[in-house]
């Protein structure tokens, strides 16, 4: 049984539609969430008036600024489509926050976030966070396939010259030409590490991790993806394979164990194995 | 609205919550107000916990469907009677402990090792998941399924609603039979076997290749099923099946079921279940005044 | 994309009508090249004209489905075979005339009466109608079925497709049953029994209480069926249910069918079958390039 | 077998989106389905990119102006709630034209359009034709439960002085309070009679007609509705009850072998019976 959830319905009017390159942000009056919800957390919005698409999608909460709640989303399906799609004063419903954020460290002298992708979504907030805990120092690591599926720098670090951006693309087009773990070096011996993109680049950014050794200690966590019925923990249809600290195999709720999980308790060879969160 | 169904199982409303979509109610009662409802159905539970299946196990449909091969992950039955029924037991709501099994002695131990247990309203006898080896061998086979009602019956006195396949050439068929060994109630339907392919790969989403399908795509199967089999027998039909509002579950009533149970539909909206229960009254006080 | 299903009967591509949503083709080819489709599956044809059930006879269902209590409407074989076939034998696409009864001897007349007629390309036996009296009868019992199709084989030299009917328990055991007794191909899947209430009075839409059910709602049971009878026989196997586009379908190819049915889908667009064809063209040729 | 089919799919931009009280008038580019659509005929639309609502939904087309076709909306459901909510430069996806249309009478004195609520959509076509034809002088009878259901006057007439409206409400809230065949007294001796509304105001027109006595060479035809699989003939869904010429029941297709149908001919208690083509 997972943490008590302050997750609720709330519907509320979308303020604006932006567009970087192929993520669309996507900004809502939503004051319960926008007080409730800490980074690394996610929300379950719908993508239609009608049963088709039947369930609610899951995204993570970018951003936060008084009564309003800002989504990125990359347009992959039917969902994310109709959500791209919606105009200024239509109303989006949410139900949120829910499951388990990322650890904040306090105090530390240096943070890594490493983005892959959309992947971004949950870093602007989690970096706030870590400002306003006293980190010192933070450097986002933002990879993608190609320049337009980068999110921009200013979206990190609003201004602030503590925070830190590094880019890589796959094509070369924008930053180094290559994978973002290979931008590990820019940011060594941090205080702890935060992850979030697709699962291939979890797996070697843990084995990377692994290779570097982090103590025991260390924060190191990754937000990861499952396919989600509810996103509350009643359907048990998020299992993520996990190692429990016995080293036996078992599996966790992406959605209330996760989709915050430490790094080393993830089992990254039998995620590998799955399909995947997309299911389409 | 109370509703009566019979040996000791009395609901406040005809409103439930399904099987295997609301856990054992101690996520939801965090978001909604579960108190409010006719019954809560249990997580199908077995003699011994349940890890379940590999993922994925859930997967949507284009057609408004949802499948799932959750594989009844599950505590297990001592544990639902020793640390869960005590907590059921301050609740408002009825709490009706779904049972499943592969054979009969399962199904049997599970129900005796309840018997008594303070916190349980009653036994839904699951015979019908799709998603488990043996699952439905008793809820697709009419002897089956009423000899296993007849074992189950000798070890309780408690109310015993049978949960019906709708994978059957003859739903009426398995529902009479049941009724005549003792059965206190049914409930129609579970889910039915579907299929979806994972398009990047070419090989089927769910990694026993089907799963069961929920969800208002089978709404108008479900209200059929449910339709026959009130026909065949004369103990409470509880419907259930792609219930999405007050208007998709008074459906079922106006087909002749005594109660609801909303499933999927909880996914999508925690609070679909208390919205039913308000239309419903709505809709009964309209008819009363009109009528 | 010739596909060769055996007995005569070689489609020009996978891609055909489904009986009842394409008439005898004259009004589609109106609409679309309807000479460019693998095959048109006629209405089911019946010994006597017979002029259908009262309406309404369709109804939509909430979640992507369509309710249809047709009856049957036909002008019977003898009128398709005098005055549709000529035209069928002028057209480039296969025309597979869909044949229905209430008994053993209406199938046996229609199927005599069509052996030999220029511009029948194939018969698919109908087993599996909901909406006449006994129009599931031969499909929901495989016994029944074997003996029908031994009954028919025994009149014709014609290649013939049994549609199943996907309302029973074992579809597989069906399928086995009539390629057993000589059928030369199974469809499947027809249409689900349902239901939909009026809610304005309460009371069913379609006039015989229940209708079937088609369209994207039933899509991935008709996959599971397909799949399963797939697994159970030899003969080439086309998959029908609730295909609306090129990957819906494609579906049905990768659980082994060998050509498909476009039905209630060719309602909303006459040109999905045209979309779908060229939709699995492509996925074959991208499929080749990188495999 | 009906008459050869010029329909067509045709896509185009909504141009403008208006609201008469509780009707909706919808104006799309349509250039194809403008030329060919004769009054009384029917497009089939679709109502949302989605698999639900399924189906297409039946329309008249109310006026062509160039390549432009207006359609007027009541709504009743969730089809015609989604095309009223469509946005100008949305894409409307039209089947058609679809079905018969009316008989228009060549230089004839006055012909009658008898109108009850959204029953109004064909006229504004079929008066432009009928005026085209020769016709002299023509009333429009125009009913409905309420004034916010009733079509403007000046949509019927577009400024020409020989077409008359006369209006009747069910509540009195504007024109005659009762029924719109209560004011069939105004209309006298028509060559032409044509109608569309509900059922149960078809069918009691078709009553007082024949208490009138038209001749059998009165052109007295009504647009009627059912409930629609396809629009083209081939689902046999739209079965309507009507009589033989040698008084035998049968059923007709709405959408081929009607909409418009002579009013001698429809089983008027037959179709009184059914529940209606609002299957909902
Ligand atoms: C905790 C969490 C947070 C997320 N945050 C973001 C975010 O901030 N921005 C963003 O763009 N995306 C995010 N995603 C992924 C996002 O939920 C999917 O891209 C989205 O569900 C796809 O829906 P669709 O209808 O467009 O795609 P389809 O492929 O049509 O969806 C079909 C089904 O697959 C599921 N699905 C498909 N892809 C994913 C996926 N990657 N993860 C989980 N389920 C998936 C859908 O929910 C749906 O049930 C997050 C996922 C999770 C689990
Ligand atoms: C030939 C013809 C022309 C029409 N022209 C117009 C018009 O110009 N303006 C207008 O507002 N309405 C018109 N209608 C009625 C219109 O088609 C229905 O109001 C519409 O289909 C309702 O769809 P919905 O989804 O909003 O309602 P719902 O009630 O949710 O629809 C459910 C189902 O019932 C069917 N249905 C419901 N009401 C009707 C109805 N009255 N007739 C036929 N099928 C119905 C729908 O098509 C759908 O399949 C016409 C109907 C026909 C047959
Ligand atoms: C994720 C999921 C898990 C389920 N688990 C069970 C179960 O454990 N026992 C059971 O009897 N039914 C189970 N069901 C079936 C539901 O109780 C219900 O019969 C079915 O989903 C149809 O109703 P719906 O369409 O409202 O969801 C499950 C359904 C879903 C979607
Ligand atoms: C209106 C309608 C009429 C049908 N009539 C027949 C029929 O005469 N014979 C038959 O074998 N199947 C008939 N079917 C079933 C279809 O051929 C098909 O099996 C079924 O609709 C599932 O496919 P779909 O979901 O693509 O429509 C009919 C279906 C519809 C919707
Ligand atoms: S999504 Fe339902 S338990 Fe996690
Ligand atoms: S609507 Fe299909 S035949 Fe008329």
């Amino acid at each position: 049984m997972s943490a008590t959830l302050d997750a609720r319905v709330e519907h509320g009017p979308i303020v604006s539609v932006e567009r970087f390159g192929h993520l669309v942000e996507l900004t809502a009056r939503l004051p319960a969430l926008a007080s409730a919800v800490r980074p690394g957390q996610f929300a379950q919005l719908r993508c239609s008036a009608t049963t088709v698409p039947l369930l609610r999608r899951p995204f993570s909460v970018a951003w936060t600024d008084g009564d309003l709640c800002t989504f990125v989303l990359d347009e992959v399906g039917v969902g994310t489509r109709l959500l791209a799609a919606m105009q200024p004063d239509a109303e989006l419903d949410a139900l949120g926050p829910l499951g388990a954020g990322f650890t904040v460290v306090h105090e530390a002298g240096h943070a890594v976030c490493v983005s892959g992708g959309v992947g971004c979504a949950p870093f602007p907030l989690l970096v706030r966070e870590l400002r306003r805990a006293g980190v010192a120092d933070i450097t986002v690591l933002n990879g993608a396939a190609s320049a337009a599926k980068l999110y921009p720098p200013e979206r990190f670090q609003r201004g602030d010259t503590a925070v830190h951006v590094a880019e890589a693309t796959d094509d070369g087009s924008r930053g180094r030409h290559g994978r973002v773990t290979d931008l590990l070096d820019l940011a060594p011996a941090p205080a702890a590490v935060y992850a979030c993109g697709p699962n291939a680049m979890l797996a070697s950014l843990a084995a990377a991790l692994d290779s570097i050794g982090l103590t025991r200690d260390t924060v190191a966590e990754a937000s990861l993806e499952a396919p989600m019925g509810c996103g509350f923990g009643t359907c048990l249809g998020c299992a993520l394979p996990v190692r429990r600290a016995d080293d036996e195999a078992a599996w966790a709720l992406c959605c209330t164990d996760g989709p915050v999980m430490r790094m080393r308790d993830v089992d990254w060879h039998e995620l590998s194995l799955l399909p995947g969160a997309d299911v389409a | 609205m109370r509703v009566d169904l019979g040996r000791g199982l009395a609901l406040p409303n005809p409103v439930g919550l399904a099987s295997g979509t609301a856990g054992y109610g101690f996520e939801l009662r965090n978001l909604i107000d579960l108190d409010r409802l006719g019954a809560l159905f249990t997580k199908g539970t077995t003699r011994l916990s349940r890890s379940g299946n590999a993922p994925p196990r859930v997967a949507e449909t284009s057609g408004g469907g949802l499948l799932n091969s959750i594989g009844l992950q599950n505590p297990g039955v001592e544990w639902v009677a020793t640390q869960y029924a005590p907590r059921f037991a301050e609740w408002r709501v009825p709490v009706v402990v779904n049972v499943a099994g592969e054979n009969e002695a399962d199904y049997v131990h599970c129900v005796r090792r309840l018997e008594g247990v303070a916190g349980v309203a009653g036994i839904e006898l699951n015979i019908s998941c799709p998603n488990i080896a043996h699952g439905m061998d008793f809820g697709r086979d009419a002897g089956a399924a009423a000899r296993l009602v007849e074992a189950v019956r000798a070890v309780t006195v408690r109310h015993v609603m049978v949960k019906l396949s709708p994978n059957v050439t003859d739903i009426a068929a398995v529902a009479r039979a049941v009724q005549d060994s003792g059965a206190d109630s049914v409930s129609a339907v579970n889910t039915y076997v579907g299929m979806k392919i994972h398009r990047r790969s070419g090989r089927p989403v769910l990694p026993d290749g089907t799963g069961g399908l929920s969800g208002p795509a089978i709404q108008p199967l479900a209200l059929a099923a449910v339709a026959a089999v009130r026909a065949a027998v004369t103990i409470p039909v509880v419907g259930v099946g792609g219930i999405v509002d007050a208007a998709s579950a008074n459906d079922f009533l106006l087909v002749g079921a005594q109660a609801v149970q909303v499933g999927t539909a909880t996914f999508v909206d925690p609070n679909t279940a208390l919205h039913v229960l308000q239309g419903i009254t709505a809709l009964r006080g309209a008819h009363t005044v009109s009528g």
